[in-house]
């Protein structure tokens, strides 16, 4: 156990200094660093995967239907007889474009609306809230399965489906932060000394939002995978031929009965890995930048 | 002093309780009951055994005895009570528990009713005139039902039909031809104000002219045009008889709100429906009962008192409640998969039958590329339908070479002798012709239906594109893309779709009903034929069998010329019961007839 | 402020928010690519009839008449005392009632969310003391472990693990639909089934549907309950660190009185509140839950709907669960409020 | 046999970045109804100390060694339960901010009924509200005031509940840390003045825990200095206030406002005490110490005594224990 430990310390300090600092801030930091460790790794096997996978994901039939995992298939074919490791290895490309695209989508809407509202306060504020509160109340998962049936599939689709659910928490994630900071007597101070509001709001306010934010954003990253996978299940995902873990989840699920556990259990896997490794980086950062849970 | 928040938590935690306990008790009861059943037994026996040793405290045993009989008695009467109850409850005997995925869409009304399982569960409570006979190979053989012998004019315009007599509807009316003058009447009556119903559908207002009857047991059709298919029309659903008192003419289904209170549910048929409840707009329980009345009960149909349908989402539900036993039959939809896996299963029987589901490909001969018929001519041959029938529906779908599925008459193999399928020489040589190479790829959109609307829709494509960029590796580029059910309609008749699978269900079982799929106006295909046209008129308007097929093949050959539209598989049909069940017909006509089942 | 001009407040604060998700739905709608009319028709559909069925779905209107009309219906007094729901037209695709269709769905995703919000809390609230009390040693590791985990986990995903456990290699419990096919439901007097079949006072009926109940409602309960561990334990961990705390316990008072009495007490107050916030993802769960287990619930309506484009249906299910979410909500705010006695209403 | 009795006590704060000696080999002890006064700077161990005499050190702190004897028996080696039964009943402990050291969901005459029926089983609630009643009476708090919450209470009248509670039991002995310091001056004197007169009412002995030297002096029996978790000095308070030993005491002292003196200057302590996490080695106080010498960089002092009353831990006396002559402090 020790010795893992001081070994993965290791290994992840030479990958990237820092981070061995991490380990260092007791098990919240552990999380981090075992989030972020399953996160690149993923990251990395998708990226290099067309040069190690041992198929083509999309060939249909390059072995039996749904063959049982074997020497030559280790993870079992599908219902056309894909070679389910290939399409494991490449199969997290989707999940990892929608997700990032639709964090990137949240932050810039969310975060700049949440910011000049809040500070501006007043009508704009509580109007602005309304909206946002209106679709914070609702279960985002119908938003975006509507909307994902508006736009139609695709990743960019996708993304932006999930993103409209999930921009109000960044609203109220930083209007809570705002709201606070702005009374704060420094920034009282840099608005007795004439400071311009935008550099208030930049120089000053936004920095401090920015720890919460990241929270929100792992957080994002990790329901989005989730959410991305279910419209897939509900069957707006992206054209079959593109190799992806949400589709065999689902189609896996018709095979089960006939005793195909192979099609659907090990893009489940990874998909829980990939969710679980956003979790923690969120999780960890989250209890580190708590103040209340220091001690 | 009790504290506010403790309520919170306690009642958080009480619901739990509440419902584990309900549980925990009920369990508890029974096994308590059987338990003491045989505790009271063993105590009877020892208590004879102390009998025979000891006289002295004889007293003191009887009594026990006597309470241990009673108490024992007692209980099993009890348990026996509780049994009937279920088993009551449960009505085993003489009842068929149908699983299936299907729902009846709107309404159980002919005039309306336009959706295979509504058209199923009409055919249960209702009659034609004529049917198909069951096991029909062709589909082309008709009995009477209603009818007992009928005859046509030489034109094909005027048909006569003697009814069978004696006939009652539920409640002793008498059957006679005015109700076949006010069914058929009424559904055309009701075609500008139900423009979805089957009537409208069929066109009942391009075939029918006037109805006459007469005599109370004599019918006459005046048709507007020579139609041989026109048993096939009248042994439709939407032609089925109804009962005046229950169908006014001036009535609307979806008017009244609920379609159950307008739906006409006293016909002649084998059954009746006794319940129908929808939850949502999805039906959660139908059942049918005998009809006292029918007609043909002399000859002991129906076989089973009471038929009950019960609604599973998905082909993976049905099947775990077929392989547990939850239902007798799974019909509609088990998955090819599911079902060749319950086949050796020796606790289930699967019935196999014809299909008339198929599927085919569609060019936009509108615009460039497919506006050239030698890329449409190309991409066909370039088709690989074994992969599709062999991978996707393990074998249970058949390759289409016509439009016309197997079975029918007028079907052919044009497809194939035109030599397009898996035919990349040819592919290769008329995309050199169309001026298309590896450096100039011909590039197109192939589209499919993604919201569960066709079976495995999306396996499919993906097959269909694999074989047909393999047809010329580097030459031919295609994008997939999917939409769901709704958007691809619109897509369809907006026109923006290059190439996109559909899909054709019969409504009548008669090449009639297939060939003119080459030119449907509402692909919007843009590809029109006025040679294929008259054949398939002068088809219509013959009942020589052999000339209609040389007609119908002629249709075919010139399609695979063509290639506006290109046939790919049909389905297969496929019943999974208890072995128990038996008399099942899966014939061309896709019908599922219960009052022949029996088990 | 008494509690019920803050209540009475609060319902009309829903009216706006309510208004304003029906306006977005209803123009979404409206922009989605697909036709209710067209769906009608599978195959040949002159322009006369597509004529005909688009006036008989009223959707020739100009669009501010049909949204005014649909207001108009909401607010229909003589149509809710006839029909005991309000009047949110007819279906486009089945012409039933759309509110008899909804209110006939809702039991079955109340039923659902009950429950589950029950097990979340039961498992959330117990797990999250525990691992608070045991902070930084192994059981609290496991505990949190088990929740980032179960919150990582795609509900249909762990759904269709357990149906593949207890309904196909257990044979235990069914896989899906609210009571054995077998059996008759209950008579519907609340429309849940567990209760109605109590109030029948029939075991046999409440056991079954209670066996159907259990595993769709243990699927979303699970996942809800990681969030739920998640918020018990660092409230508690900043409970637990207060004085009055220390205090209790320098007075000699018993471990048990000082975690639930002391810590839990003012813990769960945070905690309530999340829980109503954390109301409308259970929703969205409950969604992927119902089609997974064949659950005739509201969720799989509204996804079935949005497939049929049936405007009317989804806007009044979208009515429904907003509705569902701030009464919710309301009723937590009311809870907190009575509970915590720093708050007067 | 003495009511209080500490014998080389340590206690530790296991941090994540390392450890920290929070409390270091402290003895003394404490016979009935004596007071003791614990004062240092904050962060100087001295609440630490106080809540390891009834075992509550907070996480992640741990008693690391040594021995806490009440009345004889070494409760560190008691089971929790016995401890339980301790804490409130033989010891109470009185917290620095009385706003938050009630349970603001429960109302002030449960904290009593709870705390009476914890220890005395057999009581009926009644019985206990009523002695409620009366204690909350002697302190000057009305008694249907009992059913209502803390948060309605001022912050004075919450730290006589606190009292309150802590003499309920009639403990042998109770510990106040810093019990006026949330409060107002007017407040403080009435507060402390309560707790004196209780104390001799009830004959316990109290251990006051304060920042403020003045305060300990004028209250207390005996004084502890402590400093960065050690024991500078422990003497008698009039020794202490006659002649302070310890260079830090005595800086202590010049720092306190006498109106006797009337030319007294004032002077503070340079400097700020040591990072705990790595003090300076030798004796912690040499950074800060007007007389720092080479060994005092070193070596660290132990605590050294005269007679029975008087313990000082500073090199500028001579190790030999008997003589107090200062060194000269040239040399």
């Amino acid at each position: 156990m020790k010795k893992t430990k001081t070994k993965l310390r290791s290994i992840l300090s030479t990958l990237m200094p820092g981070l061995s600092s991490l380990s260092k801030r007791g098990p919240s930091g552990w999380m981090v660093l075992v989030g972020i460790a399953i996160v690149s790794s993923i990251i990395v096997m998708t990226a290099i995967a067309p040069w190690i996978s041992p198929y083509s994901p999309i060939l249909s039939r390059v072995g039996p239907i749904r063959a049982a995992p074997s020497l030559q298939f280790p993870l079992g074919t599908n219902q056309l007889g894909q070679d389910m490791l290939s399409r494991i290895l490449c199969g997290g490309s989707l999940m990892l474009q929608v997700s990032a695209l639709s964090v990137l989508i949240c932050f810039l809407i969310g975060v700049p609306i949440g910011l000049f509202a809040s500070y501006a306060g007043g009508m704009v504020d509580s109007t602005t809230s309304l909206v946002i509160d209106a679709v914070y109340a609702f279960p985002g998962l119908v938003i975006a399965i509507a909307i994902a049936a508006m736009l139609g599939p695709g990743v960019i689709n996708t993304a932006l489906s999930i993103a409209v659910v999930y921009i109000p928490s960044y609203f109220r994630i930083v209007r809570s932060q705002v709201l606070s900071i702005k009374e704060l007597t420094y920034v009282e101070a840099a608005r007795a000394v004439g400071a311009k509001w935008y550099t208030i709001l930049f120089r000053y306010v936004f920095p401090n939002v920015i720890p919460s934010i990241v929270v929100v954003v792992t957080i994002n990253f990790a329901d989005a995978v989730l959410t991305a996978a279910g419209l897939t299940f509900i069957g707006l995902g992206v054209a079959k031929n593109i190799p992806d873990w949400g589709w065999d989840l689902t189609d896996g699920r018709q095979y089960l009965g006939s005793g195909a556990w192979w099609i659907i259990t090990f893009p489940g896997i990874m998909i829980v890995l990939l969710a679980l490794g956003f979790t923690l980086i969120g999780e960890g950062l989250s209890e580190m930048l708590n103040p209340k849970l220091q001690r | 002093m009790v504290e506010r928040v403790d309520l919170a938590i306690i009642a958080l935690v009480l619901i739990g309780i509440i419902v584990s306990g309900g549980t925990m008790y009920y369990a508890a009861t029974t096994l308590s009951n059987v338990a003491t059943v045989s505790e009271n037994q063993t105590a009877l026996t020892d208590s004879v055994a102390d009998l025979t040793d000891s006289i002295s405290d004889l007293a003191t045993i009887t009594s026990t005895l006597a309470e241990t009989v009673n108490a024992s008695i007692a209980e099993i009467a009890d348990l026996k009570a509780r049994l009937a109850e279920i088993e009551a409850s449960l009505a085993v005997r003489e009842t068929l528990i149908v699983g299936t995925t299907d729902s009846v869409e709107l309404t159980l009304d002919p005039a309306q009713a336009y959706d295979y399982f509504g058209w199923n569960i009409l055919q249960q409570t209702s009659e034609t005139l004529v049917s198909v006979k069951p096991g029909s190979a062709t589909g082309s053989d008709f009995v009477g039902d209603l009818a007992e012998s009928w005859n046509a004019s030489a034109d094909l315009k005027t048909w006569d039909f003697n009814l069978r007599q004696g006939i009652t509807f539920p409640g002793g009316v008498a059957f006679t031809a005015t109700d076949i003058k006010y069914s058929l009447d009424r559904a055309i009556a009701l075609i500008p104000r139900i423009p979805e119903g089957a009537p409208a559908g069929l066109g009942y207002g391009d075939i029918f002219d006037t109805i006459e009857v007469l005599s109370t047991y004599r019918v006459r059709f005046h048709l507007k045009i020579s139609f041989s298919p026109f048993l096939g029309i009248l042994s439709a659903r939407s032609s089925a008889i109804v009962d005046q008192r229950y169908a006014p003419i001036a009535q609307i289904n979806y008017t009244a709100g609920n379609p159950r209170a307008s739906t006409p549910v006293a016909f002649v048929g084998a059954y009746t429906l006794a319940r129908w409840d929808r939850v949502a707009g999805r039906d959660t329980e139908i059942r049918l009962d005998a009809n006292p009345s029918y007609w043909n009960l002399a000859s002991g149909y129906p076989k089973l008192k009471h038929i009950i349908f019960r609604f599973y989402r998905d082909a993976a539900a049905l099947r775990l409640a077929i392989e547990a036993g939850d239902v007798d039959m799974a019909f509609r939809h088990t998955s090819p998969t599911d079902v060749l896996d319950l086949e050796p299963n020796p606790n289930l029987r699967v019935w196999w039958g014809t299909g008339a589901q198929i599927q085919y490909l569609c060019f936009q001969t509108k615009r460039a590329p497919f506006n050239d018929v030698r890329v449409r001519m190309a991409v066909a041959a370039a088709l690989n339908r074994t992969a599709v029938t062999e991978t996707v529906f393990l074998g249970l779908a058949k390759n289409l070479y016509s439009i016309i599925p197997p079975g029918m008459l007028g079907h052919t193999e044009a497809f194939k002798d035109a030599g397009l399928d898996a035919n990349y020489a040819l592919t290769q040589s008329l995309l050199t012709q169309a001026g298309y190479s590896p450096s100039n790829p011909l590039k197109f959109d192939l589209w499919y239906e993604s919201s569960g609307h066709y079976p495995s829709s999306a396996d499919q494509a993906v097959l269909y594109e694999e074989a047909i960029e393999a047809a010329w590796p580097g030459a031919i580029q295609v994008t997939l893309k999917n939409a769901d059910w709704a958007s691809y309609k619109t897509n369809r008749d907006t026109e923006i779709m290059d190439a996109f699978v559909y899909g054709w269900y019969p409504d009548y079982v008669d090449p009639d009903d297939y060939a003119f799929l080459y030119w449907a106006s509402w692909l919007h295909l843009n590809y029109s034929n006025a040679t294929q046209i008259s054949l398939y008129n002068q088809a219509r308007a013959t009942d020589n069998a052999t000339l209609r097929t040389e007609l119908y093949a002629k249709i075919d050959d010139m399609a695979a010329e063509q290639c506006s539209v290109v046939p790919l598989w049909v389905s297969g049909a496929w019943a999974v019961t208890k072995p128990s069940v038996y008399g099942i017909y899966l014939d061309i006509t896709q019908d599922m007839r219960y009052w022949l089942i029996s088990k | 402020m008494g509690l019920r001009t803050y209540v009475i407040t609060r319902i009309l604060l829903t009216i706006p928010t309510l208004l304003l998700l029906l306006s977005m739905v209803f123009l979404i709608m409206r922009v989605l690519p697909g036709d209710p009319v067209a769906l009608h028709f599978e195959k040949k559909a002159e322009p006369a009839q597509m004529d005909a069925m688009r006036r008989i779905l009223g959707l020739d209107k100009p669009l501010w008449v049909q949204y005014t009309d649909y207001l108009l219906g909401l607010v229909d007094v003589n149509y809710f005392v006839s029909h005991g729901y309000p009047n949110f037209g007819k279906s486009m695709q089945t012409f039933e009632e759309v509110g008899g269709q909804i209110f006939s769905a809702f039991p079955a995703t109340l039923e659902l969310a009950l429950y589950s919000m029950v097990i979340a809390s039961v498992i959330g609230i117990l797990l999250g003391v525990a691992s608070s009390k045991s902070y930084n040693s192994i059981p609290d590791h496991l505990i949190r472990g088990f929740g980032t985990i179960a919150y990582a986990i795609p509900v249909f995903f762990l759904g269709i693990i357990f149906q593949l456990i207890f309904g196909v290699y257990l044979g235990w419990l069914p896989t899906g639909l609210r009571i054995n096919p077998r059996v008759e439901p209950p008579a519907t007097i609340t429309g849940l089934y567990t209760i109605d079949s109590l109030l029948e006072g029939n075991l046999y009926k409440f056991l079954e549907s209670f066996k159907a109940l259990l595993l769709p409602s243990l699927t979303l309960g699970i996942i809800l309950s990681g969030i739920f561990i998640r918020l018990t334990r660092s409230n508690m961990l900043e409970t637990l660190r207060l004085d009055f705390v220390t205090a209790a316990r320098a007075r000699g008072l018993k471990e048990g009185t000082v975690t639930y009495g002391y810590a839990l007490r003012n813990a769960f107050l945070p905690v309530l509140t999340m829980m109503g916030l954390q109301f409308a993802m259970l929703l969205g769960g409950a969604i992927l839950t119902e089609s997974t287990f064949s659950w005739p619930g509201l969720g799989s309506y509204i996804v079935q709907r949005i497939n049929f484009r049936d405007y009317t249906a989804i806007q009044g299910a979208v009515i429904m669960f907003g509705l569902f979410v701030t009464v919710v909500s309301l009723v937590v705010d009311v809870l907190y409020a009575y509970f915590d006695p720093r708050i007067r209403l | 046999m003495p009511l209080l009795e500490i014998e080389s006590l340590n206690v530790d704060y296991r941090a994540s970045r390392g450890t920290v000696h929070a409390v270091e080999d402290a003895s003394f002890s404490l016979n009935k109804g004596e007071t003791l006064g614990l004062a240092g700077e904050s962060g100087s161990g001295k609440s630490t100390l106080g809540l390891s005499i009834i075992r509550l050190v907070p996480y992640p702190g741990v008693i690391a060694s040594g021995h806490v004897r009440i009345e004889g028996t070494d409760i560190l080696e008691l089971p929790e339960s016995e401890m339980q039964s301790i804490r409130g009943r033989k010891v109470a402990y009185i917290f620095q901010d009385p706003m938050t050291s009630l349970n603001p969901v429960k109302r002030i005459g449960a904290h009593f009924v709870e705390l009476i029926r914890t220890h005395e089983p057999n009581t009926s609630a009644a019985d206990a509200l009523g002695r409620a009643k009366t204690i909350l009476e002697s302190l000057g708090i009305l008694a249907e005031r009992i059913n209502d919450y803390p948060h309605q209470f001022s912050g004075g009248m919450r730290q006589r509940i606190m009292i309150g509670l802590a003499i309920t039991l009639n403990p042998d002995l109770v510990m106040a840390d810093e019990p006026t310091t949330a409060l107002d001056v007017i407040v403080q004197q009435k507060i402390l003045d309560l707790l004196e007169g209780l104390r001799k009412v009830y004959g316990m002995a109290l251990i006051l825990i304060s920042h403020d030297l003045s305060i300990i002096l004028e209250r207390c029996d005996k004084i502890i200095v402590l400093y960065a978790g050690q024991i500078f000095e422990y003497a008698s308070s009039k020794e202490l206030h006659r002649a302070p030993w310890h260079p830090y005491t005595q800086g202590l002292l010049h720092s306190i406002p006498n109106i006797e003196l009337s030319d007294q200057k004032l002077s503070a302590i340079p400097g700020s005490p040591p990072d705990m996490l790595s003090p300076p080695k030798g004796c912690r106080f040499w950074p800060r110490c007007p007389y720092a010498m080479e060994e005092c960089r070193v070596e660290e002092p132990e605590l050294i005594g005269h007679e029975q009353s008087h313990f000082v831990r500073c090199f500028l006396y001579d190790k030999k224990a008997g003589s107090h002559i200062e060194r000269n402090r040239e040399g």
